[in-house]
């Protein structure tokens, strides 16, 4: 609904402290989701290296893994993958109408999962040869 | 200035039925309302809707009932064209897509309700009147009649004739809430007053804080008279802390009135032997204040409503409603314990006097609803008696404003129709104190339409900028101590004295009143001067209950009366009415019709 | 429903003697102000007396185009005896009625039936009638419904909520009624009690407020509006060819479509509407619809 | 009224194309996951690793697929997301094609990028 009138501080003022469940799911949804379309873009673009010869590709994308920075954005990726992936599992319920009572653990689990696997994969993501 | 072929004030389940059945006789319709249509009280009845629909049951029955419950002051013509009506509107809503609760066979299910010899309560939940008012506002929306939503008629605009009965209206005013606008709405067909209730003359009603009375108080100072205004139904469940109303639908399915010492009360102490709870609402009421005054009740307040024996099952299926109210409310499970329940202020037989097809004595000028009292429901109204009048006098008045060729009224209306001179004796004097801005009318009397328009436009302007502008008191005092003093002494139990109280009170807050002023310089949305309007009104209608409560000296309905213990059929079968004249109410009397279609009502003890 | 008022001595007036400059009218109004300053010194000492125990802080949002000083919109504070089973309607009521009778809401039935009284409060859509004080932390914050225009204080425009509302042909309108007046159309138990919870909506608006959705995009129908449709759509008594045009108007572009299960919707909606499980079966139920005609 | 309403598509067919999309990569994605991360460590990622696997017609089938899936998934997330935020008219218009073509490069250089890999190219 347009806001012709400005209510200035009262309409946006810490609004987000009051969000439920559903809406925080939301939004990680949207952001987990741009993440991902990003990181897809950016993947086809090292995989291209291959275009470049087997050389070029097998150095850029070891290169780029010796990279400890690399590995942790490797891990964010993930978790930004795995929230998705369930977060999407859960909409999908929702979109069957599955278990819409209680769609607010349902998120919540999404991210404690999200979290223990995260963490349960940080040793064979930041493990492996550095260099 | 607007202008349409018939105007509807107030957009409850009675106003829309009005404008739609106007439509369909193909008048230009308006709704003028002050709430948005959604609004309307309508919407918080609970109980359902009484009509003769199955085989075994039949009009006259219904008919019969009625006049019963009425205790012998409706108008037979009333009943039996109600009585007749009833089914078609009733299926009328059906058609319309109302979500009835359903029988097995997919039929519309009834169910018993205090009064009745024949379960021919429809119902749809517990939740009727917000089906019945959604119903009909979605085929207002289809037919797209105009409202005027948030708009609140100030008045209407009747010519200056000296006899009432020569009067016409030729339209209203209204002012538009949302911007302070102030306008004229022409009305060539007519003008149908349906505002509602006056439960806000009381402080413990069902009603809600809309219900305060305009339509009556704007007849009434029109010249159309008021009648049976002592004759105010307490209903005997409602909720102690706030008025919610606990549906009679719950003594319908079977529940019990507890005492403090945990008796059936109705049964025990032989207020209704044969139907126990469902006895009249009267009669429970005054069960239940006779059972707190012997100290029996519980806190020295309310009794108990029991419906846990009824199985959680039922109670989901067809009481749901309830189980939030109690809950919400009172903070108490129904499911679980008992709910406390006492009287209270819950709906107004008497309004103003019209006949069946909704005319007053001024040409043009209609009431519908709970405003009107085509006399229906004479000393008390039967539960479920209410919604099908809105639909059955409601279309009526549409028709009839619209145009549509009817059947001569039997009942007779205005002045004219007296029978013999009231007297009544009140401690002070009666009726306005000022008569507000009547001088600037004051250039010769205004009969042409527009000009009576323009005049009374010109009036309430006056009024509006005075109470604008002025400076004074907050009108919420002068409401309260109404409220008090009608709760206090015009309540279930009326007394001499009480009443004298109470006239007296009340010509002091006239007097108050007069030192009113709004607060609020703003034009956008002001409640505060909408609000000081309604007192106003709340004051004339208290009064007129008053005094037709000091005049019947009688008990008859709900109408008790401390002196005089027994219905006087001798004497009292009879209308008590007051006309507004040069700002006195004359009181005066008119016959009761017993004579029906079938049959002559003959008076018979009404015990339950 | 009253709230007793102690009696505030009146003043006489004093008017008539002062110079010709003003016209009478600024001059009431200037008096007026006088004395509303007054007034409000009053509820003020009026306000300290009261005991901190069992009071009530009230934030109450306040805002109108018109009066000066009420322009920018800015929070008043209103301290309320509180007694058991309050709501926040009755404090409203409380403060208007004793305090400030320009504090301006709408407010009707007092029962949750008529949703007029939808407001934010404490950072959530309610109503106010429906809702215990005992059950908020204090101070209680209340603003008018966000994503909706302001009129004045807690009023907001409730027009564009009714347009969307009237833009799903809300209305019965069977295929067919039965020729006979008396003769009832049949309509199953279990069909009414699929429809039940759709027709409890008492467009109170609380749900399109709530909705992020809606926030943003003017034209998406809302949660209410779809609900609506759903107690159509979904009622036996209409027929075939009725619900196929219902299900066109729901699943355009802004219909359910729009919807991203967000479910604030169904969190506060007063009358406990499943509005999401509503929203997500007609996406259902058009997508089916839909692949009947490959 | 309704028709107030204008609407370029009705039924949903996008909406539920990224709902069947979604069931598709929740499998893939797991796969291509545990495949380059836990089975073989990224880190060791070689091209004749990436030959050998792309040159099995069912793995190659399979990348393509989630090549296009993932794209048409991803793209129209970001679409629908923008149109929610309410832009129309021409702004959505150009959102709508620059999407889509960025869409098709994307396919079109993750096809040749697959080629490439099973040495077709
Ligand atoms: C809690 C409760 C439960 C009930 N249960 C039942 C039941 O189960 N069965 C039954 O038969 N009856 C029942 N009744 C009685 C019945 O519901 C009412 O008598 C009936 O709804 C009144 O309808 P109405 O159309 O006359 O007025 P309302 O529905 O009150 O409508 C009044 C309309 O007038 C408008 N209005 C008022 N003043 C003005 C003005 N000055 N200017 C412009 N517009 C104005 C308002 O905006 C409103 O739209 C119940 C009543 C209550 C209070
Ligand atoms: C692996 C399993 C995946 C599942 C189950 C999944 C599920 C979903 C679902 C159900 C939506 C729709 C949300 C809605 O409209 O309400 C969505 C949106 C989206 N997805 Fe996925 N997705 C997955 C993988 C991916 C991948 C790999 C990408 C990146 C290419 C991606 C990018 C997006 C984007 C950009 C959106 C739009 C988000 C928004 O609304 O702003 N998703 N996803
Ligand atoms: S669906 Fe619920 S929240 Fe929305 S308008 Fe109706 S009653 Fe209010
Ligand atoms: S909050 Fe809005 S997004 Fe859908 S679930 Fe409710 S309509
Ligand atoms: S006052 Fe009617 S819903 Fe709250």
């Amino acid at each position: 609904m347009s806001q012709s009138y400005n209510r200035g501080t009262v309409e946006d003022f810490g609004r987000w402290r009051e969000f439920s469940a559903g809406m925080w799911a939301w939004i990680f949804h949207k952001f987990t989701g741009w993440v991902l379309v990003g990181y897809l873009f950016t993947h086809i673009a090292v995989l291209s290296t291959s275009l470049g010869g087997a050389e070029l590709y097998t150095g850029t994308l070891q290169g780029l893994e010796a990279l400890l920075v690399v590995r942790f954005l490797e891990v964010g990726l993930l978790a930004v993958a795995v929230f998705h992936i369930l977060n999407g599992i859960r909409l999908l319920m929702v979109d069957l109408g599955v278990g819409l009572e209680s769609q607010d653990v349902s998120f919540y689990a999404s991210l404690v999962l999200t979290g223990a696997i995260v963490v349960a994969s940080i040793p064979t993501f930041l493990g492996g040869p550095l260099a | 200035m607007y202008e349409h072929d018939v105007i509807v004030v107030g957009a409850g389940g009675a106003g829309l039925r009005a404008a739609i059945a106007a439509h369909e006789e193909g008048a230009d319709v308006a709704l003028v309302t002050k709430l948005h249509p959604v609004r309307s009280h309508t919407g918080a009845a609970e109980g359902g809707i009484n009509a003769a629909l199955q085989e075994g049951d039949s009009w006259d029955l219904h008919a019969y009932d009625t006049m019963k419950g009425s205790d012998y002051l409706g108008d037979a013509p009333a009943i039996d064209t109600f009585a007749k009506d009833a089914p078609e509107e009733v299926i009328q809503l059906e058609h319309w897509g109302m979500p009835f609760s359903r029988e097995e066979d997919g039929r519309v299910s009834q169910r018993p309700f205090g009064g009745l010899s024949y379960p021919r309560t429809t119902y749809a939940g517990a939740e009727t009147g917000h089906h019945l008012l959604h119903t009909m506002y979605e085929q207002v929306v289809k037919r797209g009649i105009e409202v005027y939503d948030e708009w609140y008629v100030t008045n209407v605009a009747v010519t200056d004739h000296d006899d009432p009965e020569k009067r016409e209206c030729h339209g209203c005013v209204a002012y538009d809430i949302k911007s302070g606008k102030i306008e004229g709405f022409r009305a060539n067909g007519g003008v149908i007053l349906a505002t509602g209730g006056l439960g806000q003359a009381f402080d413990h009603t069902t009603n809600a804080v809309a219900n305060t009375g305009d339509g009556c108080a704007i007849a009434y100072r029109a010249g159309a008279p008021m009648e049976d205004m002592e004759m105010i139904q307490f209903h005997p469940t409602t909720l102690p802390s706030t008025g919610v109303l606990i549906s009679e639908g719950v003594r319908g399915e079977g529940g019990i009135l507890y005492n403090d010492n945990e008796e059936r009360l109705m049964y025990e102490y032989g207020y209704a032997n044969n139907d126990g709870e469902l006895a009249s609402r009267d009669v429970v009421a005054r069960a239940e204040l006779t059972e707190v005054n012997a100290g029996r009740g519980i806190d020295d307040e309310y009794v108990h409503l029991d419906m846990r024996h009824l199985g959680e099952e039922r109670i989901i299926d067809r009481l749901e409603n309830i189980l939030h109210l109690a809950e919400d409310f009172e903070g108490v499970d129904g499911l679980d314990e008992p709910m406390p329940v006492k009287p209270g202020q819950h709906y107004a037989m008497g309004g103003v006097e019209c006949d069946e097809n909704g005319e007053t004595c001024i040409e043009g000028l209609y009431a519908a609803g709970e405003t009107a009292c085509v006399s229906l429901h004479g000393a008390n109204r039967l539960g479920g008696n209410a919604l099908p009048e809105l639909l059955v006098f409601g279309a009526r008045a549409g028709y009839h404003a619209a145009g549509k060729d009817m059947k001569a009224a039997e009942i007779q209306t205005g002045p004219s129709a007296e029978s013999e001179a009231g007297d009544v004796e009140p401690p002070v004097e009666p009726g306005a104190i000022d008569r507000g801005g009547e001088d600037v009318a004051a250039d010769g009397a205004a009969v042409e339409p527009t000009s009576v328009i323009e005049n009374t436009v010109e009036r309430e302007r006056t009024r509006i900028e005075m109470l604008l502008e002025k400076d004074g008191i907050n009108h919420a005092e002068v409401r309260a101590d109404v409220q008090e003093t009608m709760t206090d002494n015009v309540n279930v139990f009326r007394q001499e004295e009480g009443l004298k109280t109470a006239l007296r009170d009340i010509r002091e807050a006239r007097k108050e009143y007069e030192n009113v002023a709004v607060s609020d310089p703003s034009r956008t949305y002001n409640t505060d001067l909408i609000h000081t309007i309604e007192t106003r009104n709340l004051l004339d209608v208290a009064e007129a209950i008053t005094l037709g409560a000091l005049a019947r000296e009688e008990f008859r309905g709900a109408h008790w009366r401390a002196e005089f213990q027994e219905r006087r059929d001798d004497e009292w079968i009879k209308h008590t009415m007051l006309a507004w004249e040069d700002g006195t109410p004359r009181l005066y009397y008119k016959p009761v019709i017993l004579e029906g279609d079938e049959e002559t009502y003959e008076p018979k003890e009404r015990s339950y | 429903m009253s709230t007793q008022i102690e009696k505030q001595e009146t003043e006489t007036e004093e008017q008539e003697s002062e110079p010709a400059v003003e016209s009478p009218g600024e001059k009431r109004r200037e008096q007026k102000r006088q004395r509303q300053a007054e007034r409000e010194a009053q509820r003020e000492t009026e306000e300290a007396t009261l005991d901190d125990e069992e009071t009530v802080m009230l934030k109450v949002f306040r805002y109108d185009p018109e009066v000066e000083g009420k322009q920018e919109p800015r929070f008043d504070d209103f301290r309320v005896p509180f007694h058991k089973g309050m709501t926040v309607l009755d404090a409203l009521i409380y403060a208007r009625d004793r305090y400030d009778s320009s504090l301006t809401f709408r407010h009707s039935c007092r029962q949750a039936v008529c949703g007029s009284d939808a407001l934010f409060i404490n950072g959530r859509q309610r109503l106010g009638c429906k809702t215990q004080l005992s059950d908020l932390d204090g101070p209680v914050r209340i603003e008018p419904l966000p994503h909706q225009e302001v009129v004045k204080d807690l009023v907001v425009d409730m027009e564009h909520f009714y347009e969307q509302m009237h833009a799903v042909e809300p209305y019965f309108d069977a295929d067919e009624v039965p020729e006979d007046d008396l003769a009832e159309q049949r309509q199953s138990r279990e069909n009414r009690e699929k429809v039940k919870m759709s027709t409890r909506c008492i467009w109170c608006g609380a749900c399109m407020s709530s909705c992020n959705i809606a926030a943003g995009d003017n034209e998406y129908l809302g949660p209410a509006a779809i609900n609506k449709a759903y107690r159509f759509a979904m009622d036996e008594r209409e027929g075939e060819n009725r619900k196929q045009e219902r299900l066109r108007i729901i699943e355009q572009e802004h219909g359910v479509w729009r919807c991203q299960t967000q479910f604030s919707c169904t969190e506060v909606c007063p009358k406990d509407i499943p509005l999401t499980e509503h929203i997500q079966e007609l996406k259902r139920e058009s997508v089916k619809n839909n692949l009947k005609f490959w | 009224m309704a028709e107030h309403y204008s609407s370029f598509e009705r039924g949903g067919r996008r909406w539920l194309w990224q709902r069947l999309t979604a069931v598709f990569l929740i499998g893939v994605l797991a796969f291509h996951f545990l495949l380059l991360h836990f089975a073989n460590h990224a880190a060791n990622i070689t091209f004749a690793g990436t030959q050998a696997r792309m040159s099995q017609i069912s793995y190659f089938a399979t990348m393509w697929l989630f090549l296009v899936t993932a794209t048409f998934h991803g793209v129209n997330g970001v679409y629908n997301a923008l149109v929610n935020q309410g832009i129309d008219g021409t702004q959505k218009n150009a959102v709508k094609w620059v999407l889509i073509v960025a869409g098709l490069l994307l396919i079109a250089q993750g096809t040749r990028v697959a080629l490439a890999m099973n040495g077709f190219l």
